[in-house]
């Protein structure tokens, strides 16, 4: 495939519509195509991995933006347009790939909120947020409707000594130890992995394009620098 | 024994797996009746064991597993209908078909009105403005633009995104694009033929 | 992760088709698509051609393993060892049954090929099969899967993962002792 | 600029899950495009808010039909529910209530075509069979009769009883002991009593029976506790099923409005309302029965009680009661007519009174118009039409009738009921009788438990004499002395006749929900 790094604004003067996209802004952007490829990894990653990864909003805005001017392009060229449906369908498949992304994240949310706000309130101030603003947000409302729901149907009926719920110990974590099948993308420096007796102990060296079935804990770091890759 | 009805209940919502049954309000008000009956006989066992009998002690601690227990049920089961109420939100969309809003309570109702709310303030946030992405569509890989659809019931007119309004008769064959039509296939309207 | 994820994903790959109509270059997101002049090949996305194809607006042309000769080449090899031997195309099982679904004719003795791809499937699953069982025996705790493509995985995807989780936890349950066992039974969840 | 504002309004609902019709998009745009970019925005969410309370959608396609509602509630609902402080209800516009046994909810039953007047058989067996249910589930319900929960300690479980249906009974040979049954006091076989329920009938004896308090008369539901013997149901208690206050039922049934008038919800709890009667406190409602135009002393002792109230001007007067103090013959209604006109005028007089004063007129038992079967229609219009005339808030209403002030809610009922319940009761209580009546009126939760040729009813309409969820006050104008009760935190007073002895009636202040007698004196 060739690589396409030229700027955008080709791409609008191509359909000859006026916005045209500031030169600057571009340049640090990486390019489109790269964009989409990152992104399906990391939709594959979050689909496959058994907790919440970091987001990636930039990503996501960069593709949405991209999908947005395409679309108004589109809006200009008539329907029977030869390349209306190519473009169009190009569209389609990038929205399925960042709604799907984002469902599964939101999934994820719902299954493990009281883990999440948990980490959310134990996180200092440098540490990066699992969640984006909007998800936390999303994610206070709900754990507050579920909660105030819980209490006017249960809770406030119950003797005084028991209207509390300690959300300790009904929190969901997730299972860092689930198995998930691994593609090195580079080389990376050997793994100990556990296999849940304290003895058991096995060091696993990664080789590129090696694939490797082993527990989710042992190559988290490495996912998050995405040395490695979920299959 | 202690906390039957309160298993009773989650049984119940085991049962209906497919299905959310009405809201069992009997259940849930027997439930909290007997832990306050047990709270109370807590209570006054309590002060006399405090007395010095100590062989109220087993009693007592045997009640208040009774309650922890009755406790657990009875959240087990208002926290599962509320997942069930979610997934609806998800597969219906924000209107409840009149035979599920028969079964849930009303502070269901206000629960699922405010999610769906929520969910439509993120939704909103994530693009900006007619571009946000509405994560409930969307939901297997595309494959073709259009679609072939039959309608079931008699819609009338629906306006397609890109405004040219088509008239859905009943048993009349169309063919649409496929991200409007997902909302109205998910309800039954109208029915994919490949 | 179903298979209709999977086959999304195969649909990324490109191909190479000989279009019957002339257009000059096309800027797509994912990257530009060289100019179309009938009857010169050309680079496009798989799901692109098969739109196209759909459109009768060109022919696929096969991708250069997707041939007799190098299938039964690669059947003999797998048939041999005893360990998975790499295949051609991470998607090759998809890429098969979409070209020869979407332009059966345009690609020489179809169904010979067919029936290659499929025992070539056929084995590879059945070693798969083979080596899960004989891995979960020895109570194996991590594995060495090279060479296995995603649709072979996404065979295997719920059943191994789920069996070893749990082989995990026992595993877990038996080093500790038996007053620890006490506060797992009662770390209740009321999630169901 | 249009395409775009309308894709805008097509992803918010979509958004919200709603498929919105083209000609509702079309009413939109009309709607919100003079508005400012974020106005538009701002009214869009309200929009699809209250399209969303209003429950009125059963799928999710948006019609324009509930866009425009929407939109009229959207503007108008700061003014619907406070301004409305005085709303009188007639008996035909009560909403008609049924308990559903299977799902244990009080559903509002929609007829399928309207209700007629004159209902047919089944009609009457439905009366019956709903006060039944009604009060067999109330009864259920209370703590004497709820099983003792586990766990709790030896003492609760004492006086608890089974209710048993009578079929029970009948099923058994044996003698059978301790029984408690409801039922409802029939003359099935001339002279012999009866207690029927849904399931059978039994006879009784009432030989040896002592009777807790309450007027029994036929066709009242009762608590039968006694011995069964030989076919024979032998009662050695007889009481009243125990009424329930309102609190409690809105615990079980929800706040949905059961009284009538037209909000969804119910006013007692709203806390707009709330305030405002809190603000003016002395407000007063003046209630005046058996009020005989026809006579000039009545005349003259209603210009002193105007001009009496006319600096500070109550709420509203109630006047009930016959208008004439003779029988009615066809001249009547002219007669009545002039009379009201004369009375108007004598109010006009009054300039205070007529702005910020409410005239209420419920129909007495023997007025010209109608006959005698409850509920009755309003007077006729030709006897109302000069009165109107002059005095336009005059409000000619049914009998009975509902007022609700406030989060008050009052029923009013002008009938003879105490005199009929007495002579018609199966034993005569000794002590105490307006005590005994508010009892009987809270606990059997309907205005004239009586059989009925004695106080006739529309069967379709029974429900418009229902007391349950109970009312704060029951006002029922009887010929006999006037007399104030409480039971159940619900006042049950009778003005007394104005127009006999020494002219007096009854003031009530809903702030203290207190009663006040007062008398003009024969001087």
């Amino acid at each position: 495939m060739a690589s396409y790094s030229g700027n955008l604004t080709q791409l609008s003067d191509l359909f000859g519509t006026a916005d045209t996209i500031s030169e600057t802004e571009d340049a640090e952007f990486l390019s489109a195509s790269e964009a989409v490829k990152k992104l399906e990894e990391s939709w594959l990653n979050e689909m496959l991995a058994p907790e919440l990864l970091s987001p990636q909003t930039e990503l996501v805005d960069c593709l949405l933006e991209q999908t947005k001017n395409m679309e108004e392009n589109l809006m200009a060229i008539s329907k029977s347009d030869f390349r209306f449906a190519l473009h169009r369908m190009e569209v389609e498949r990038i929205r399925y790939v960042v709604t799907s992304y984002l469902r599964i994240r939101l999934e994820k949310i719902e299954k493990f909120l009281g883990y999440l706000l948990n980490n959310e309130n134990k996180r200092q101030r440098n540490e990066p947020s699992l969640l984006t603003e909007d998800e936390l947000k999303f994610a206070q409302e709900l754990n507050s409707n579920t909660e105030t729901h819980l209490k006017t149907l249960g809770l406030r009926h119950m003797p005084t000594n028991m209207r509390e719920i300690n959300t300790q110990k009904f929190i969901t974590t997730p299972n860092r130890d689930s198995y998930v099948f691994v593609c090195v993308k580079d080389d990376a420096p050997s793994v100990l992995v556990s296999d849940g007796t304290s003895e058991g102990e096995i060091e696993v060296e990664l080789l590129k394009n090696s694939q490797h079935l082993l527990p989710y804990r042992s190559i988290s770091s490495l996912l998050q620098n995405n040395t490695v890759n979920l299959l | 024994m202690f906390a039957q009805k309160g298993v009773e209940l989650v049984q119940e919502l085991e049962r209906a797996r497919d299905f959310l049954p009405p809201f069992n309000e009997d259940g849930v008000r027997q439930v909290l009746e007997e832990m306050r009956a047990l709270f109370e006989e807590n209570q006054r066992d309590a002060s006399s064991a405090v007395a010095g009998e100590s062989e109220y002690i087993t009693s007592v601690h045997i009640r208040h597993c009774a309650l922890e227990r009755n406790k657990r049920c009875l959240m087990a089961y208002l926290y599962n209908r509320l997942e069930r109420i979610k997934e609806h939100r998800w597969h219906f969309g924000s209107v409840l078909p009149s035979d599920i809003k028969a079964n849930i309570c009303e502070p269901e109702a206000q629960f699922f009105i405010k999610y769906s709310k929520s969910l439509a303030a993120y939704m909103k946030s994530i693009g900006e403005g007619s571009y946000s992405l509405d994560l409930t569509q969307n939901l297997k890989p595309p494959k073709n633009l259009y679609i072939q659809v039959k309608c079931t019931t008699e819609f009338g007119e629906f306006e397609t995104e890109d405004g040219d309004i088509v008239v859905l008769k009943k048993n009349s064959l169309h063919l649409l694009p496929r991200v409007q039509c997902e909302l109205l296939i998910a309800q039954g309207i109208l029915e994919h033929v490949s | 992760m179903n298979p209709a994820e999977v086959e999304f994903l195969a649909e990324n790959q490109s191909i190479q088709i000989t279009p019957n109509f002339s257009h000059d270059r096309l800027y797509l997101i994912c990257g530009e698509v060289g100019p179309f002049r009938p009857g010169i090949p050309v680079q496009v996305p798989l799901w692109m051609a098969i739109n196209l194809k759909q459109r009768q607006k060109c022919r696929l042309t096969a991708p250069e393993w997707m041939t007799v000769e190098t299938l039964t080449k690669i059947k003999e090899d797998e048939g041999q060892s005893k360990t998975f031997t790499p295949m051609p195309d991470q998607h090759y099982m998809v890429t098969t049954q979409l070209i020869l679904g979407a332009a059966p004719h345009d690609i020489p003795n179809t169904d010979e090929i067919r029936i290659l791809v499929k025992d070539i499937w056929d084995m590879r699953i059945a070693k798969l099969r083979s080596s899960v069982d004989a891995f979960l025996k020895i109570g194996g705790s991590l594995a060495k899967v090279d060479h296995l493509t995603l649709m072979e995985i996404n065979t295997v995807r719920p059943f191994l993962p789920h069996a070893l989780d749990q082989l995990f936890r026992l595993r877990q349950v038996l080093m500790i002792s038996d007053n620890q066992l006490k506060t797992i039974y009662f770390n209740s969840s009321f999630v169901l | 600029m249009n395409s775009r504002f309308k894709n805008d309004i097509v992803m918010t609902f979509k958004l919200n899950g709603l498929t919105v019709r083209s000609e509702a998009t079309k009413y939109i745009i009309g709607l919100l495009t003079p508005l400012h970019k974020d106005e538009q925005v701002q009214w869009l969410e309200k929009l699809i808010d209250v399209i969303q309370k209003q429950g009125l959608l059963n799928s999710t396609t948006v019609e324009k039909s509930h866009v425009e509602r929407a939109a009229k509630e959207c503007c108008q609902n700061e003014f619907d529910e406070t301004t409305v402080l005085l709303n009188v209800i007639s008996a035909f516009d009560v909403p008609k209530f049924v308990y559903n046994t299977e799902r244990k909810k009080y559903l509002s039953f929609d007829a399928p075509h309207s209700i007629n007047l004159f209902g047919d058989p089944r009609d009457k067996s439905e009366m019956f069979r709903h006060r039944y249910a009604i009060l067999h589930q109330r009864t259920s319900r209370h703590s004497l009769f709820t099983p003792s929960v586990l766990g709790s300690g030896s003492t609760a479980s004492q006086n608890k009883y089974q209710l048993q249906p009578i079929e029970y009974l009948l099923g058994m040979s044996t003698k059978l002991t301790n029984l408690v049954v409801l039922g409802m006091l029939t003359y099935l076989t001339e002279g012999k009593l009866h207690l029927e329920d849904m399931t059978g009938s039994v006879p009784i004896s009432l030989k040896d029976t002592n009777f807790h308090g309450g007027l029994f008369t036929e066709n009242c539901f009762v608590l039968g506790q006694g011995y069964f013997q030989d076919g024979v149901f032998h009662i050695e208690h007889l009481g009243m099923p125990p009424p329930e206050p309102a609190k409690i039922t809105r615990t079980y049934f929800g706040n949905t409005n059961f009284f009538g008038g037209s909000s969804t919800s119910t006013l007692k709890v709203s806390v707009k309302l709330k305030a405002i009667e809190e603000q003016n406190p002395d407000a007063m409602m003046v209630f005046l029965s058996d009020v005989w135009l026809d006579q000039t002393r009545v005349m003259e002792k209603l210009r002193i009680l105007f001009a009496g109230y006319c600096e500070d001007p109550p709420i509203c007067f109630v006047l009930m009661g016959n208008f004439l103090s003779g029988t009615t013959c066809n001249t009547s209604s002219s007669h009545l007519r002039q009379l009201f006109k004369s009375l108007a005028e004598m109010i006009k007089e009054f300039p205070n009174l007529v702005e910020q004063t409410r005239f209420i007129f419920v129909p007495g038992p023997s007025d010209s118009g109608f006959c005698n079967i409850l509920p009755r229609p309003p007077l006729a219009e030709v006897i109302r039409a000069e009165f109107v005339q002059r005095i336009p808030s005059g409000i000619f209403t049914t009998n009975p009738c509902r007022i609700q002030y406030g989060t008050k809610e009052i029923v009013v009922l002008r009938e003879d009921i105490l005199t009929k319940m007495c002579r018609n009761a199966i034993n005569f209580p000794s002590d105490d009788i307006p005590q005994q009546f508010a009892k009987t009126l809270t606990s059997q939760g309907h205005l004239c438990p009586l059989p009925g040729e004695i106080c006739p009813v529309y069967w379709p309409y029974d429900h418009a004499l229902y007391l349950y969820p109970l009312p704060d006050v029951v006002v029922v104008g009887d010929r006999l002395g006037g007399f104030t009760a409480q039971n159940m935190d619900c006042v049950i007073f009778n003005p007394g006749p104005f127009s006999r002895n020494n002219f007096n009636f009854k003031v009530y202040i809903p702030i203290r929900s207190q009663v006040e007698d007062s008398e003009i004196g024969d001087t």
